[in-house]
């Protein structure tokens, strides 16, 4: 067996978390530098993994499989292919990010705050990797409780309210998941939890029971993504949460239930997939618009980013229900891309936040003129996430909805109306803080230290070459996504 | 002389009675009440080396009146490790008075030989007396705190309620010797099959049943637990919450597998109706509780409705969850009440309102309740997942859905409470903020529970080859 | 040589990455980067053109997307089209970069102007090269972001924040048909680039509705009815940025795209005479609003939308080299304008024509330039708009569309008219405020005399005298029919005809009587009076016939456009805000109130079953024993 | 009277024909009688003496069950024994206000309905009831075979009963003793 | 001879009336009283059906002796819990009893 490298990227967090807890809660300098360090080589190690991919190669990489409880056949098994590299490399690269943000923005309880954190790093990697549902499930559980404290203690004013919502939100959701990996279990002739076995039996059941269980998949994978009306934990839990953890939030959490109905759903519960194409595709319409309206009238800064999280997802959602080659890539290319995106524009609310202490979109204006750096990198953010050709938000959207359109026209024309609306919320947000005459009450604020702009640097090149240069992220998972759906709907679209 | 002979298979229990009097003794003498403590762990440890030795696979002792199999002893470790545990709370535990200390392990060791009895009885009327004795010593046990009024009237409470339903349970035991002639479990199964969906067969089981319910706390034999919870000592209510509980659902699967609540339809429909009241109304009820011991007494009954859900499925799979909850149960529940008796200890205080910021005062104690409480919510990757786990597993084999759909659905309703706790430990600052000290002992039993639940929880594989070794 | 092509953007992208990143060091050198890296993209343009004479085409620069064993690979167009289009964008807009310097000089962000600039000049030039909808849709969308930019770079004023905020949004609506448009087009031919569009099958329906879709853009983006109204207010961006973005490159790029994909057009007649009939109601529309415009700046955009519209007009009878021809000749005389415009705004700090006169004598060069570009955009033989013009009136009514043609001979003589008017109110006559005005800096006039130069001579490369240079040049490959290349003399006399008229009309009014304009805001109360007390027998006869009619139908169209078409845009806007707000409401109580409601459910159910557990144990008992009797009735009804 | 009585029960059908029978009816018909009065006195003396002489009278059915030894074990421990406690627990916690106030709760209504509800389970269950008994009398059980048995079937529980009995005491004696703060 | 039933009625009654008592008596120690009749009331069935049965081993008897030393048992820790609450709340009725609820 080869050096067990998918173990070391999702286990070493969690040994630098408890790490942490032996260093004295004083040496607030040691927990940092030791979260950064761990961080910066899970960064690494996430390089190294794409590096070394072989996107030809639509098998699992990298894998490992040891047995972990024999008695119910549950194993540990790990592996990287197409779908899950890019997310890897998108969680390496925002915890990385968000932690060296954490290590400005996060004033109180050091010690528990990076043990939390990098624990859960483990939790979202381990969920991108595990290849047995037990373990995926237990992955997926692990992200829950770091990320209830995260928010819950260095959250907003009403941050207890927000964690614990998530924290119900997310659980109700898994556990209907939970009762759907045992449907799976107990109805495959094999009885095994892993998720490549299952793909050879499940297919196979009736189209009652794949009803039933991916309808069970749903409830946890809808409440992640979010999908409408699943939603409302999200603007919660998003505003509540302290920057970093917001980052970590738009950027990685919502990809999990995106990433559960291609890894899991999608090829494991095929027809049931095709059943539901369309209520998909209409979810997906109503997360583009609703989450875009919704937006637009909020006042709050950071709400307004997080509903436009809804909205982006819902692009995600459509690709996926197209069942096309395409839609596919479209999906998975904004799941990325919004993780990129969305995670610069809340570190940007961060930015503000910090100086002004208020996210209050009417109290801001002419902050172009005060902080032009700023302002340069807040509209580029803002034009890649409306979708500006060009730039890496734009790609995404159009080959959802191109592979949307290819499947259902009038849902994904309309759909497409969610782009003016976009353009508006995100124009309106843009005038009330560059533009127009300075507020007075902001002429102290000094412009984004080096600090951020180191963190936002990374994100901005991704955002532009992917905007020019597509390839550079689809070639590694385009021969998984024909893959994909070649398992799925039997041939290519 | 067989009887002499049989006596080795009950070498433990001997052991757990020698020791038990030497307590007794000593304590009149003795001034390091501490000692008898240590004594009594003592006997339990080598009541539990002695065991594996003291049984023979599926032997009957004492004119069939006991049986000595794996099932047996793996609840008598089970109450061993209860024992031990509670103890070790005790020892740490300064409300129980000094001078009781000799009585208060006396009993609490003669407790453990009754419920150890109860497990390996054979015969309704063994079975009867020893859940008698067990009780009778709860009671006692409750009211330890004599000055307290609270405890008191838990006791009372318990007293009262435990009196009228073995009244009920032993009227129920009468028809049945009335209908079949005997007591012994498998004479009864044996003549049972004519007659099992019989009304006359139906109320005497319903009755024995009922006494079996108020030991596992299920609805509607539950309203005793939250009172007698409140007013007990901690240790003793840590002890309660797990041990008699833990008798009761072993006597239920003893019968059980004795085919003698047989799964018909109306055994199957009552349970599952039973199930889903006791863990939905333990966790409502739960939810707007203030008193953390109250609380974890409804969370207790909630429990309950989760391992009955084994009982219902009837399947293999079924009984080895039920078995696994009790005794991830059994680590979870200890450890949570031990963090209770510390907390109080030191806050002299059970209301949640009261643990605001104690993460600040004792960071050991507040992290360990916290795994505590999320194993109690079946958060992996600990031990009360895994419990959780195999029991909606068991559920979803035997195709009832719906019984666990509203398990889990109960499960996010009991997280809320759980998380007040924590909520209350951990994001709310504390009025004064004194480290304080912690007990050895205590300190002991939290890192033995704490353990456990996370080697349960990552690598069950040792239970599980265990209980999957269990010759029914 | 022609392999350069695809550089031609990246120059002014490295100008773009330089002004941004170091512009606050390099301050002021950020102009000549900017026109430095212009220039050199002017001249690989030059290399383009020579190789393309040589017969060098296109070629596939790089593999942007690649599934499904389809590729999508991004190249560039090398053709008659594209490389006029390059020629003339690098041009002026190199030209107009020089004349920024001076305009901008005192702006305390210079270098951040110029690299806008030089972003828009990439995203123009890709546009312009790309051989595929998806890269044209990113160069598009990249035009329409710098044009938000730069329309709110004096972003203080709110003013100029609201009309970026309007021109992307208006844009953006358009831009959603293209985009759709784009995925139809996609769906049916599964193809996106424009080499595989004139191959296409004449009989099928979504077609038309793909070319409607992307002509939707078109709309968008060149201003024309009924999402003209950004434009005007586009204008409160700095003027070369009008020259620039709003009047020679980024607004013609919509009638660029009907011409790039003018085979999908041809297709359908249908969809030409959509074309016809929005280019021509736009051209007439605005060029009435146009005469009675005071602002210089506005006349100038709405003359913008009216020209625009008259070559939409012109592809939408058939001429595809006219529409072409126009846009090109239209390029340099209405940078030109705009400069000259931007040079006298300079000189005396007021965009208000009332407020101006006579300046004719104290900047000179802005002055002459000016009344060249006047002549070309007039239609005046020989300057280039005459040509162009002509052209297009001719092609109108060769192709046999007599309404559309007299529609595009009115708004000729609108335009001379509202032209004349301009220079008349501006350049001559008294001044009618004091006003310091001064001449403008040589970094300003020099450009003035360069494209005053393209705008007189340009036109004759597609004049009969050069035997139609350019229609020959550019024409179509692959069009159904030959266009007839043949002077209409019908069209050209009445084409002269009507430019001369406007301009003596104009002079009329504005020069033989400078008080008409409040004379007729005065007739609104005593209309005959006035005009009778009029000396002149053409006023009184034209006013009378004309010019009430004319004003009035210039204020009325003026007050639909603000009163109803720009209104019903700011109400649909109000309006998405309303139901963004209504929306929000229902996902903060509905939706989640459902959430919490089930919180609250559960709270209270929690509470009124705890008050089951009353504390005393006989109920408790009571309860339990109920239980048990419960469980007996229900054995006692079903079990047997 | 007695006659007469016993003339009544006759005439009612009921298989009334031995001294046996007889007293049957009339040990149970007291002990009915008893057992209410236990729980209907307002007095808890009253109550007390009531309960003694149910349990006598359940000696009194002991012994027509052939059942001597219970009859008297019955008597010693219950009468003598049990009784004992009780009085004596009454007459510590007793208070003569006591006396005077209502000695049933609120759920009276409920709690009859209940009982009664029960004794037509209880009826249902004995009519219907597929007792193992074929109803005929056998030879009753001797103390020798009772004492045997005991001493040697029921040992084990004979001796947890033993032991339940002494930590009832320690544990009674541990929470009994006087306080001490 | 009488027959096994009229013993179990008289049994039954005797059992409702205890548990009557039991639900209704406001006196702890009424209360206690009231579960003994209960416990003699299954007593009394015990007996009966060990008469019935002929049970060779007397099971019934057994049962009830132990029994009648279990009641005792159970007596002396009801009475002394009865005691401890009087100490402690100076009252042993059992609806003033409620400091614990909800």
């Amino acid at each position: 067996m080869s050096f067990p490298i998918l173990s070391l990227l999702v286990f070493l967090p969690l040994l630098g978390s408890l790490v942490i807890l032996l260093i004295p809660k004083k040496k607030t300098g040691a927990i940092k530098a030791l979260a950064t360090v761990i961080t910066a080589a899970v960064f690494i190690i996430s390089i190294f993994l794409l590096i070394k991919f072989n996107y030809t190669n639509t098998n699992m990489q990298f894998e490992e499989r040891l047995t972990w409880i024999p008695q119910i056949n549950v194993s540990y098994h790990l592996g990287l292919d197409g779908l899950s590299i890019g997310l890897i490399f998108l969680t390496g690269l925002l915890s990385f990010l968000a932690c060296i943000s954490s290590c400005r923005d996060i004033h109180i309880r050091h010690k528990e705050y990076f043990f939390l954190y990098l624990m859960l790093i483990t939790g979202m990697l381990g969920t991108f990797v595990a290849l047995d549902l037990f373990l995926f499930y237990v992955f997926w559980e692990l992200v829950l409780v770091p990320m209830y404290f995260l928010i819950g203690i260095w959250g907003g004013a009403r941050k207890e309210y927000a964690a614990m919502k998530f924290f119900l939100y997310t659980l109700a959701g898994s556990v209907f998941m939970l009762l759907g990996i045992l449907a799976l279990y107990f109805n495959s002739p094999v009885r095994t939890f892993d998720i490549l076995e299952l793909a050879k039996y499940a297919p196979a059941f009736t189209l009652g029971l794949q009803i039933l269980i991916f309808l069970a998949f749903y409830f946890g994978f809808a409440v992640k993504v979010p999908i409408f009306p699943f939603h409302t934990w999200l603007p919660d839990a998003h505003v509540e949460a302290p920057t970093p953890i917001s980052v970590i939030l738009a950027g990685v959490l919502l990809k999990m239930g995106a990433y559960g109905f291609l890894r899991i759903s999608f090829p494991l519960l095929k027809d049931a997939a095709h059943y539901f194409a369309f209520p998909l595709a209409v979810l997906g319409a109503v997360n583009i618009l609703y989450g875009a309206f919704v937006a637009m009238a909020q006042t709050d800064f950071k709400k307004m980013v997080a509903y436009s999280s809804v909205s982006h997802m819902g692009f995600v959602l459509l690709g996926m229900a197209s069942f096309t080659v395409t839609g596919f890539n479209g999906a998975i290319l904004q799941m990325f891309n919004h993780g990129i995106i969305t995670g610069a524009m809340f570190l940007l609310v961060g930015v503000i936040y910090s100086r002004a202490h208020t996210r209050d979109l009417d109290k801001f204006g002419g902050l172009g003129v005060k902080m032009p750096v700023y302002a340069g990198f807040l509209s580029l953010f803002t034009f890649a996430s409306l979708g500006l050709p060009g730039l890496s938000g734009f790609v995404g959207e159009f080959l959802s909805l191109l592979g949307g359109y290819y499947t259902f026209k009038t849902v994904t024309i309309i759909s497409a109306l969610g782009l003016v609306i976009t353009a508006g919320y995100f124009l309106y947000m843009l005038q009330r803080m560059l533009l127009g005459s300075l507020n007075e009450k902001w002429a102290g604020l000094s412009d984004i230290s080096k600090v951020e702009i180191f963190t936002l640097v990374p994100l901005m090149i991704i955002t532009v070459v992917i905007g020019v240069y597509p390839l550079s992220i689809l070639k590694y998972q385009s021969a998984a996504v024909i893959d994909l759906i070649t398992k799925i709907s039997g041939v290519i679209q | 002389m067989s009887i002499l002979a049989d006596l080795k298979f009950i070498l433990p229990e001997i052991i757990l009675l020698i020791c038990a009097l030497a307590v007794l003794f000593l304590g009149l003498f003795v001034k390091k009440k501490s000692i008898l403590g240590v004594l009594s762990l003592a006997g339990l440890i080598l009541a539990g080396l002695l065991l594996p030795q003291s049984y023979i696979s599926g032997t009957s002792i004492f004119f069939n009146i006991l049986v000595s199999d794996s099932f047996s002893e793996f609840f008598k470790y089970l109450f061993l490790l209860t024992a031990a545990i509670v103890i070790l709370i005790s020892i740490g535990y300064k409300r129980i008075l000094k001078e009781d200390r000799g009585e208060y392990y006396f009993l609490l060791l003669i407790l453990t030989i009754a419920m150890m009895l109860a497990v390996s009885s054979h015969n309704l009327l063994m079975i009867y007396i020893a859940i008698e004795a067990v009780s009778l010593l709860a009671y006692i046990l409750t009211a330890f705190r004599k000055n307290d009024l609270f405890s008191s009237e838990g006791a009372l409470k318990y007293f009262l309620f435990g009196s009228l339903t073995s009244a009920v349970m032993l009227y129920g035991i009468s028809f049945v010797y009335g209908l079949f002639g005997t007591l012994d479990l498998s004479t009864i199964s044996a003549s049972l099959n004519q007659a099992q969906n019989n009304f006359a067969v139906f109320v005497p089981l319903l009755f024995i049943f009922s006494g079996l319910s108020f030991k596992c706390a299920l609805v509607p034999f539950h309203m005793w637990v939250p009172d007698a919870y409140q007013g007990a000592p901690t240790p003793v209510t840590a002890l309660i919450s797990v041990g008699p509980k833990a008798v009761g659902f072993a006597v239920l699967l003893r019968i059980f597998l004795c085919d003698i609540f047989i799964s018909t339809d109306m055994w199957v429909c009552f349970v599952t109706a039973v199930s889903i009241f006791t863990m939905t109304l333990g966790n409502i009820i739960a939810i707007t509780q203030t008193n953390v011991k109250r609380l974890l007494g409804y969370s207790s009954i909630a429990q309950a409705g989760y391992i009955l859900i084994g009982f219902v499925v009837a399947t293999p799979l079924g009984i080895k969850a039920v078995l696994f909850y009790l005794f991830t149960y059994l680590f979870m529940n200890l450890g949570a009440f031990a963090c209770v008796a510390l907390i109080s200890e030191s806050i002299k205080s059970h209301d949640i309102e009261d643990y605001a910021g104690f993460y600040k005062r004792q960071p050991f104690t507040a992290f360990v309740f916290t795994v505590f409480l999320l194993s109690l919510a079946g958060i992996p990757p600990l031990g009360g997942f895994m419990a959780k786990f195999l029991v909606f597993a068991a559920a979803i084999e035997a195709r009832f859905i719906m019984l666990a759909v509203i398990g889990v659905i109960n499960s996010v309703v009991a997280l809320y409470y759980y998380v007040k706790i924590i909520r209350f430990m951990y994001l709310s600052e504390p009025k004064e903020t004194p480290i304080l000290p912690r007990p050895f002992a205590l300190n002991f039993a939290l890192v033995i529970a704490f353990v456990s639940i996370l080697v349960i929880g990552l690598w069950p594989c040792p239970v599980l080859n265990w209980i999957n070794g269990l010759q029914f | 040589m022609v392999k350069f092509t695809h550089l031609i953007p990246v120059f002014p992208f490295i100008a773009f990455l330089i002004n941004i990143f170091f512009g606050r060091k390099i301050k002021k050198v950020s102009a000549l980067v900017s026109i430095l890296f212009s220039t050199v993209s002017f001249l690989v343009s030059i290399f383009t053109f020579i190789g393309f004479l040589n017969g060098e085409g296109s070629y596939v620069v790089y593999r942007f997307l690649s599934f499904n064993n389809t590729a999508l690979d991004f190249g560039v167009t090398v053709d008659a089209l594209s490389c006029m289009m390059l020629l003339v964008v690098t041009c002026v807009g190199t030209l107009i970069q020089v004349y920024s310097i001076g305009y901008m000089e005192k702006d305390p962000r210079f270098s951040r102007f110029f690299a806008y600039l030089s972003l828009f000049m990439t995203s123009m030039l890709s546009l312009i090269i790309a051989d595929n909808l998806l890269m044209f849709y990113m160069g598009w969308e990249g035009v329409g972001l710098c044009s938000y930019l730069l329309i709110s770079f004096w972003f203080e004023k709110m003013s100029a924040a609201r009309a970026g905020m309007k021109a992307f949004i208006t844009t953006r609506i358009g831009d959603t048909g293209f985009f759709i448009g784009i995925l139809l087009l996609y769906f049916i031919t599964g193809s996106v680039y424009f080499k595989d569009l004139s191959a296409l099958d004449t009989q099928n329906n979504l077609f038309y509705i793909a070319a409607l879709l992307i002509f939707c853009g078109a709309i968008g983006k060149s201003a024309q009815f009924p999402l003209h109204t950004w434009l005007p207010d586009a204008m409160e961006g700095p003027t070369p940025v009008s020259a620039l973005i709003h009047a020679a490159t980024m607004v013609a790029a919509g009638v660029y795209l009907v011409a790039r994909t003018y085979s999908l057009f041809m297709l359908n007649e249908a969809s030409l005479a959509v074309v016809g009939v929005i280019g021509a109601i736009t051209a007439l529309m605005a060029a009435s609003i146009a005469t009675v415009t005071n602002d210089i700046k506005r006349v100038l955009a709405y003359s913008t939308i009216s020209q625009l519209g008259l070559m939409m007009l012109g592809l939408g009878v058939g001429g595809y080299s006219a529409g072409t021809f126009h846009l090109m000749t239209h390029a340099f005389f209405k940078a030109l304008l705009f400069l000259c415009a931007g040079s006298v705004i300079h000189g005396v700090q007021t965009q208000d024509l009332l407020k101006m006169g006579g300046l004719f004598k104290k900047m000179k060069a802005t002055s002459i330039t000016f009344v060249i570009a006047a002549l070309a955009i007039a239609g005046v033989p020989p300057f280039s708009g005459f040509w162009s013009k002509d052209e297009i009136l001719a092609e109108a009514l060769n192709n046999g569309h007599p309404v559309l043609f007299s529609a595009a001979l009115l708004t000729s003589l609108l335009t001379s008219f509202y032209m004349f008017r301009l220079i008349f109110l501006a350049l001559f006559g008294r001044p009618r405020s004091e006003l310091h005005a001064h001449e403008s800096p040589k970094v300003m006039t020099i450009p003035l005399g360069i494209l005053a130069f393209f705008s007189i001579f340009i036109g004759l490369l597609g004049s009969p005298f050069t035997h139609h240079a350019f229609q020959n040049f550019i024409a179509m490959p692959g069009l159904h029919h030959q266009e007839e290349i043949a002077v209409n003399y019908l069209a050209m006399g009445l084409s002269i005809l009507v430019a001369f008229l406007g301009i003596a009309l104009s002079y009329l009014f504005y020069i033989r009587n400078n008080k008409i304009l409040a004379e007729s805001v005065r007739a609104k109360f005593k209309p005959l009076y006035n005009l009778i007390s009029n000396k002149y027998y053409f006023d009184e006869i034209y006013d009378f016939l004309f010019v009430k009619p004319a004003l009035r139908l210039a204020r009325i169209s003026s007050g639909f456009d603000s009163g109803v078409v720009d209104r019903a845009v700011n109400l649909a806007a109000s309006q998405t805000i309303v139901l963004s707000k209504i929306q929000a409401w229902f996902d903060r109580y509905i939706v989640d109130g459902l959430v919490n409601l089930v919180g609250i459910v559960f709270q209270v159910s929690s509470g009124a079953l705890r008050r089951m557990q009353t504390g005393l144990i006989q109920n408790y008992l009571l309860v339990a024993f109920f239980g048990i009797i419960l469980v007996i009735i229900f054995k006692l009804i079903g079990g047997n | 009277m007695l006659n007469s009585l016993i003339q009544q029960l006759n005439n009612s059908g009921l298989p009334l024909n031995s001294f046996a029978q007889l007293s049957f009816y009339f040990i149970a018909g007291l002990t009915c009688l008893f057992a209410f009065l236990v729980v209907a006195s307002r007095n808890v003396f009253h109550s007390a003496v009531f309960l003694a002489l149910t349990l006598l009278s359940v000696s009194g059915i002991y012994l027509l069950l052939d059942a001597q030894f219970l009859a008297v074990v019955q008597i010693i421990i219950y009468v003598g024994a049990i009784m004992i406690l009780f009085v004596f627990c009454i007459m510590l916690t007793s208070r003569i206000s006591d006396k005077a106030i209502r000695q049933v709760n609120q759920q009276v209504l409920f709690s009859l309905t209940l009982a009664l509800i029960f004794l037509a389970i209880f009826y249902i269950l004995i009519i219907k009831s597929p007792w193992l008994s074929s109803g005929a009398e056998i030879e009753p059980l001797s103390l020798k075979e009772l004492g045997r048995s005991l001493f040697s079937k029921y040992v084990l529980p004979f001796e947890v009963i033993s032991l339940v009995l002494l930590a009832v005491m320690v544990g009674a004696i541990a929470i009994g003793k006087a306080r001490k703060e | 001879m009488i027959p096994q039933s009229h013993f179990l009625i008289l049994s039954a009654i005797i059992f409702c009336i205890g548990l009557f008592g039991a639900l209704t008596r406001r006196n702890a120690i009424g209360i206690l009283m009231s579960i003994e009749l209960m416990i003699n009331a299954a007593n009394i069935n015990l007996v009966t059906f060990n008469k019935f049965l002929g049970s060779p081993d007397g099971l019934g008897q057994v049962f009830a002796l132990f029994e009648i030393a279990l009641a005792a048992a159970a007596c002396v820790v009801g009475l002394t819990l009865v005691i401890s609450i009087y100490r402690n709340a100076k009252t042993i009725f059992i609806d003033k009893i409620n400091l614990m609820k909800w």
